[in-house]
């Protein structure tokens, strides 16, 4: 009895083995896009509504338009919890599916992915996350980071904190503090946050976080209690940012004070903090809200036909409204491909290519529905970044507000840095390939 | 045979305490000595640079003790969980951490259904209820009288299956604690004393409250009904327990349910002070520490050793973590605890380990 | 067996007995407050068979502990061969050729006899780390050299079929016979039995005294035990020692002890 | 009816004493290393290779550390990826010194370091015991995992904080770094791994592995046989620590190729190594690759495999369900076997010795 119940099992398991090995074949009038989520794991609050809003754009876009360019668009996400082995293994399917583009959707996996992505011919879209110095597309022909880097919104914030104070001349003598996560994603404005404060000469406090103490931070904000910084730029993600918020408001730090990189703007790290919460400010390169013409085609393409995995209610918010942007972007760097290279179903090269060249002006925009929903983003040869414009969004207690103007990242200063940065990459990875992909004419 | 006790302290040297403290004065000494020949300042910012902070400011240092106590409060409660099925049946229940999780996100989930706050809390306390004996039926039952380590291993199990469930039912996103429809209190009480600000954060005076209140209700529990009798009877041998007519089945339902109450409480207080979400889970494991400090079969060892453990941490990590960058928190309760286990193998207030041979 | 190590007096067992193997000089074992052992001095004389007898609680198990260095005494001092002890560590009363069973069966559970037989060996086996990860060459050589002095026990004590069984599921009496075997194992000079025949039927406990015997008689082994069996005590040993409250009350032959008056009132006279 | 034992005979004692004693063993030993050299690189895609062979190696190695700790020491360690994480990062540094030296030579040697490591962390063990020692390993996990974050000299002071595996080649082969085949990843791994098992069962089977079961079975015991409690013991930790590096570093230059290591070596890995031993079977080698599997590989076999053959779920359904189906899995192993995969394994050896007639 016992063994027949084994042998079955071994059976099974044979069976799903079996189905591992043998990748299916994709379909030649399509293009595949893979595409990371994580709606489990520590960060999944975060992870879901981007993953829904990705998700949801690429259903609008088959729905509304039959794909892009005529052809349709197979959209898989794979689940990786925020787990680098997980999200190894996610790579993995999306090469032997052969993607044209990849969004790791953490730091560990694109840094993981980095490596791989110019043997295997796979375009990396990281947007405005994963290594800054990938920004230098000579040294990193497969790797985009548009709009810009944590590096540009490290420098956006000291123009904020600037703005607010009257002039970069007023920086002498202030103090500026990063809570960040104690893993590389966190550790990313470092660099940066030195060099300005050196220039400026204003100070820089680090309060590391552990991934394990992210709800757990009381003795991190009595040293904010202690050293008073003037303002604090918020490097966190998933649990971190509520509780930091939560905190903010227990230690009468003042809130407005308190600023958070794009992905500490999710509506729920502001709602913990309840009506006190009121003020709280975030970096932001898209508009929350769902007042966007493409926001309506999403709810009436898909959302209202059930085909959203996002409750109705949660369709417009940020991080919501964020996974729609990086879908437009891998949208339009297809459409681009498409036309860079003249084929209707392009592969990887195409699109990258097709990012390379990518200029989403203030026109395409409003054919998008997207008009003051983001703001143009160009991509160059070199540049694969951008270095676009973010603006300081802020919570009036029940959703995102724009406070701010689009603000220019002080591109002067972050350039060299990742130059040096790729530079230093490259070197020590010995092995490192020259770039040897042209640069397009056209752009 | 008369050689059930334990290796004889032969001297005084021998006594853990006293070769604590002469090795405790003997580093202060070595300490203040080399601060004071120190040139460069780094044995005076270890060694006196913190202690003059206390004492110039001394409002933050009560700030510290306070945040450090409430902590350690909490760290308690779930310690105090741990202990609970420790204690009755020998399990190391790794799946502690997750119940926490679970009932808090049961609580939050089935108001957000619309089920009225107290309502909610019973209905909760329910499903904690329906877990307990689904974990005796399915898990405890049929692995009875196997080792330690497989009992442990088995809880692992409860921990996957819990997380697998728990977010395919209620989802990954965090939750707001429905703080206010529990009349829990909000808001501060700030102390203008000792020259500065001390602010007492109402919720955090009621957790220590409410647990407070818990660890005396399960100790006239546990000393004055039949059940408690039971209970220690069954954490004595579960052989003895058998024999004079206990059910081993029924005190494993009732410890595994108290404990998912302990469990309830600690989530409703965590995820007031933070937010409700899987992330907690890994903050229970902070509780670890605690029990080797407290020892695993002692409530009250589970009582001082949170706030030890909440209490040393927070001090560490305020007035020493900056000196290597801080974030110092995520390892310095192992190595209270450890210091202190060297010292003494069986906890603070541990069963005292007695070899035979 | 291989003999050749074990018969090192190279002369008649009986002529050896008299020389002082170990000497117990006021020896006070307490735990806190307990007084396990009160002033007890005796000595084992080399090749015999020394019994430690009394009722229990008497601190018998105490003072073997104290022997092979498990316990350390408050007072008084243990001497081994002419060298005086102080407080001596288990694994060096092992080096030192002390070998010992307990009351109740210390196996390693989860091994297999083969296995806990050849774990008396580790002291004689040398070869090191690296060559022990090669399995070839000396440490293999080594290994199979050991192997055949322990299967020279294990046809002694009779276990051949249980050989490569693990000991945790063997009957009581076998456990008892490979936990002899693993003391054999070492070679000792001294070997110390705890209660070797308790809890065993008439059958067994015949075999365990042939052995027993046998050992001292081929191998010169001295030997002391623990018994409460006391025909067996009568009929193996040479000399018997009589403990009662921690207190050595009698000390001679069989023939004196069991006329000693002490005796027959605190321990045969109340026993039986 | 094929596979018995009858008629096999022993006449010496270095044949009574090997591993496989029984001829039928011997030959399936060798079919599997077979398939293991060759089939599997020619039946098997990239992405079998890469997410489910690897990663099945590099935990076989290191259930085989923990499992010598736990396993044959009885001391339960939950600071196992720590110890694997010392590994990468010391292969990281001496890699970036000695960018000329064999790569394989450099994983083995990062063993070593992790081996100190683990001897230093390992010196509590002589005082507490069981689950009191499983916590105090916990503060090797997290200081150390913090250590790879907070000092930027195990990194190189890269900007990112992440390791970075650069091309290393040996006889003109690319071993590790973007451009080494995951054929040639796998054909490493698995020389490493089947002669590092091939030395450890020498070593359990010797009297070192006997004085550490020893020690397991009944310490007071084995020291009165003579054997120095915590010279086994901390030998054990460094036996253990080494193999558990030289895991570490393969998963980094092997398998992942870099990336936040940090991060990678974390509580749950060292939960997942547990895991993978006492599932698999407490002391016991070949218990160690069942465990691998299990844990390693039935998620991703599952996450992957189920849509393959036509069963589709979306990906956090199929998340959530893996997490309830292991958990389930977890405990039904464990009531209908608590010694483990390896136990049914003998048990269906047994059973087949005697098939077709049990009685």
């Amino acid at each position: 009895m016992k063994t027949t119940t084994l042998m079955k099992g071994a059976a099974i398991g044979a069976l799903l083995a079996a189905g591992a090995l043998v990748a299916p074949a994709q379909a030649q009038d399509s293009i595949y896009v893979a595409n990371n989520a994580y709606r489990t794991g520590p960060f999944a609050g975060s992870g879901t509504p981007i993953g829904d809003g990705m998700r949801d754009y690429m259903a609008m876009l088959n729905a509304r338009d039959g794909g892009i360019g005529g052809v349709k668009i197979v959209f898989e996400e794979c689940e990786t919890g925020y787990d680098t082995k997980k999200s190894i293994e996610c790579y993995e399917q999306a090469k032997s599916k052969n993607t044209v583009i990849y969004s790791p959707w953490s730091t560990g996996a694109t840094l993981a992915a980095i490596p791989r992505a110019h043997i295997d011919k796979i375009p990396i879209l990281s947007m405005a996350y994963g290594l800054s110095a990938s920004a230098d597309g000579n040294a990193f022909p497969w790797v985009f980071i548009p709009p810009l880097t944590y590096w540009d919104g490290a420098s956006i914030m000291v123009r904020h904190m600037a703005a607010e104070l009257g002039g970069m001349d007023k920086l002498k003598g202030k103090k500026l503090g990063l809570i960040h996560l104690d893993a590389p994603y966190g550790k990313e404005p470092i660099p940066v946050l030195e060099a300005l404060a050196k220039k400026y000469g204003f100070e820089l406090k680090l309060y590391p976080v552990a991934a394990a103490d992210m709800q757990n931070q009381g003795s991190l904000w009595l040293s904010i209690r202690r050293d008073r910084p003037d303002y604090l730029y918020n490097q966190g993600w998933g649990a971190m940012n509520p509780t930091a918020v939560k905190e903010a408001i227990k230690n009468n730090f003042p809130i407005a004070k308190l600023v958070g990189v794009w992905w500490a703007g999710g509506d729920d790290d502001a709602r913990a903090g309840g009506p006190e919460a009121k003020g709280y400010k975030s970096l932001n390169f898209n508009a929350a809200g769902a007042n966007f013409p493409v926001i309506q085609d999403i709810i009436k393409h898909v959302v209202d036909k059930g085909g959203s995995l996002a409750p109705k209610e949660k369709v417009g918010e940020n991080l919501y409204n964020r996974g729609v942007y990086n879908s437009m972007l891998v949208a339009e760097a297809i459409r681009n491909a498409q036309i860079v290279s003249g084929k209707k179903v392009v592969t990887g090269e195409d699109v990258r290519r097709g990012l390379e060249t990518l200029n989403i002006t203030e026109a395409r925009l409003k054919e998008l529905g997207m008009e003051g929903f983001a703001n143009p983003v160009k991509i160059a040869c070199g540049d694969h970044s951008g270095h676009n414009k973010a603006y300081v969004a802020e919570w009036d207690g029940t959703k995102w507000t724009k406070k701010g103007d689009w603000m220019e990242p002080l591109k002067d200063e972050v350039r060299p840095l990742i130059e040096a940065a790729a530079k230093d990459y490259a070197e020590k990875n010995t092995g490192w390939p020259k770039r040897a992909e042209a640069c397009e004419k056209s752009s | 045979m008369s050689d059930v006790a334990a290796r004889p302290a032969p001297n005084l040297l021998a006594n853990g305490w006293v070769k604590t403290g002469l090795i405790l004065v003997g580093v202060v000494a070595a300490a203040i000595l080399g601060a004071r020949l120190d040139g460069s300042g780094t044995l005076y910012k270890i060694f006196i640079d913190p202690f003059e902070q206390m004492v110039s400011a001394p409002d933050l240092l009560v700030q510290t003790i306070w945040e450090g106590l409430v902590t350690g409060v909490l760290y308690a409660l779930i310690a105090l969980g741990f202990v609970l099925i420790f204690k009755a049946s020998g399990v190391f229940n790794f799946a502690q951490g997750i119940m926490v999780v679970f009932a808090a996100l049961t609580l939050v989930g089935l108001h957000e259904k619309g089920v009225p706050a107290f309502l909610a809390v019973i209905l909760t306390l329910g499903v904690m209820f329906v877990l307990a004996v689904t974990i005796e039926r399915v898990v405890l039952r049929p692995l009875v009288n196997q080792p330690d380590i497989i009992l442990f291993m088995a809880t692992f199990g409860i921990t996957y299956f819990l997380i697998g469930f728990g977010e395919s039912v209620f989802g990954g996103s965090p939750k707001q604690m429905i703080a206010d429809q529990l009349y829990l209190p909000k808001g501060a009480i700030d102390l203008n004393i000792l020259g500065g600000l001390v602010s007492l954060q109402k919720i955090d005076i009621a957790a220590a409250v409410i647990a407070s209140i818990m660890i005396a209700a399960l100790a006239v529990f546990f000393q004055y009904t039949r059940i408690g009798r039971a209970l220690r009877a069954v954490a004595d041998s579960h052989k003895a327990a058998l024999s004079v007519g206990i059910s081993l089945n029924q005190i494993w339902v009732i410890v595994w349910f108290t404990a998912g109450i302990v469990a309830l409480i600690t989530g409703i207080m965590w995820g007031a002070r933070s937010d409700v979400s899987f992330a907690l889970e890994i903050v229970a494991l902070k509780a670890l520490p605690v029990l080797i400090l407290g020892g695993f079969t002692s409530i009250p060892g589970a009582i001082v050793g949170g706030l030890i453990i909440g209490i040393g941490e927070k001090m560490g990590e305020f007035y020493w973590g900056p000196l290597v960058g801080g974030g110092i928190e995520s390892w310095l309760a192992y190595f209270i605890a450890l210091g202190f286990l060297l010292v003494r193998p069986q906890g603070l207030f541990g069963d005292k380990i007695i070899e035979r041979i | 067996m291989n003999a050749e190590p074990m018969n090192r007096t190279g002369e008649p067992v009986a002529a050896a007995k008299g020389e002082v193997l170990l000497s117990v000089e006021h020896i006070s074992l307490r735990f806190g407050g307990v007084k396990a052992i009160t002033d007890v001095s005796f000595d084992i004389r080399k090749g015999e068979v020394r019994a430690i007898i009394g009722p229990n609680g008497a601190g018998k198990t105490s003072m073997l502990n104290c022997i092979n260095g498990f316990y350390h005494p408050q007072e008084g001092q243990i001497t081994y061969k002419g060298v005086r002890r102080a407080r001596v560590k288990p694994h060096q009363a092992a080096s030192d050729g002390i070998a010992r069973t307990f009351q109740n069966v210390a196996l390693f559970k989860g091994m297999s006899t083969l296995d806990n037989i050849m774990t008396g060996r580790t002291l004689k086996m040398n070869r090191n780390f690296f060559w022990q990860a090669l399995r070839h060459g000396p440490a293999m050589t080594e290994e199979i050299a050991h192997r055949k002095v322990v299967e020279d026990i294990i046809d002694f004590l009779q276990i051949q079929h249980i050989r490569k069984l693990p000991v945790g599921k063997l009957p009581y009496g076998l456990q008892k016979r490979v936990e002899l075997g693993r003391a054999l194992a070492m070679e000792p000079e001294l070997l110390l039995l705890d209660e070797p025949m308790a809890g065993m039927n008439l059958e067994e406990k015949e075999d365990m005294c042939r052995f027993i015997l046998d050992v001292n008689n081929e191998f010169g082994t001295t030997i002391a035990l623990i018994e409460h069996d006391m025909g067996v005590v009568m009929d193996l040993s040479d000399r018997v020692v009589v403990l009662e409250y921690g207190r050595k009350i009698a000390d001679g032959t069989p023939a004196e002890v069991k006329a000693d008056q002490a005796v027959i009132d605190a321990y045969l006279g109340v026993a039986h | 009816m094929f596979y018995r034992e009858a008629g096999q005979f022993k006449s010496t004692y270095t044949a009574d004493m090997a591993v496989f004693p029984i001829l039928q063993d011997r030959i399936g030993i060798a079919v599997i290393l077979l398939l293991a050299f060759v089939g599997v690189p020619l039946i098997g895609n990239d992405f079998f290779t890469t997410t489910v062979m690897i990663p099945f190696l590099v935990f076989s190695l290191a259930a085989i550390g923990l499992n010598i700790l736990t396993g044959y020491t009885g001391l339960v360690s939950l600071g196992t990826a720590a110890f694997m994480g010392v590994g990468a990062y010391s292969c990281y540094k001496m890699t970036t010194w000695w960018p000329d030296m064999n790569i394989i030579v450099l994983i083995l040697v990062s063993g070593l370091f992790s081996a100190a490591i683990g001897v230093f962390f390992g010196l509590p063990s002589l005082r507490i015991k069981g689950f009191y020692l499983a916590v105090a390993t916990l503060a090797a996990q997290f200081f150390l995992q913090w250590a790879f974050v907070r000092v930027p000299w195990l990194f190189n002071y890269n900007a990112s904080g992440a390791i970075e595996v650069p091309l290393r080649t040996v006889f003109g082969v690319p071993i590790t770094g973007a451009t080494a085949s995951p054929e040639t990843r796998y054909f490493v791994c698995l020389c490493l791994v089947v002669v590092l098992t091939w030395l450890a069962s020498n070593i359990v089977h010797g009297r070192i592995g006997r004085s550490w079961m020893a020690v397991r079975d009944m310490d007071i015991a084995a020291e009165l046989m003579g054997i120095k409690l915590l010279n086994a013991k901390l030998l054990a930790f460094a036996v253990s620590s080494f193999y558990c590096g030289v895991a570490g570093a393969m998963m980094i230059f092997l398998w992942y190729g870099g990336g936040e290591a940090a991060d990678v070596f974390n509580i749950r890995l060292s939960f997942n190594v547990l895991f993978m031993v006492i599932i698999g079977g407490l002391g016991s080698l070949i218990g160690s690759f069942f465990g691998a599997m299990f844990i390693a590989g039935l998620p991703t076999i599952l996450k992957f495999g189920l849509p393959a053959i036509g069963i589709p779920l979306a990906g956090a359904t199929a998340e959530h369900i893996t997490f309830m189906l292991v958990g389930a899995l977890i405990i039904f192993f464990l009531i209908v076997e608590p010694h483990g995969l390896a136990r049914l394994w003998q048990i269906a050896k047994q059973k087949l010795r005697t098939w077709p007639f049990p009685y």
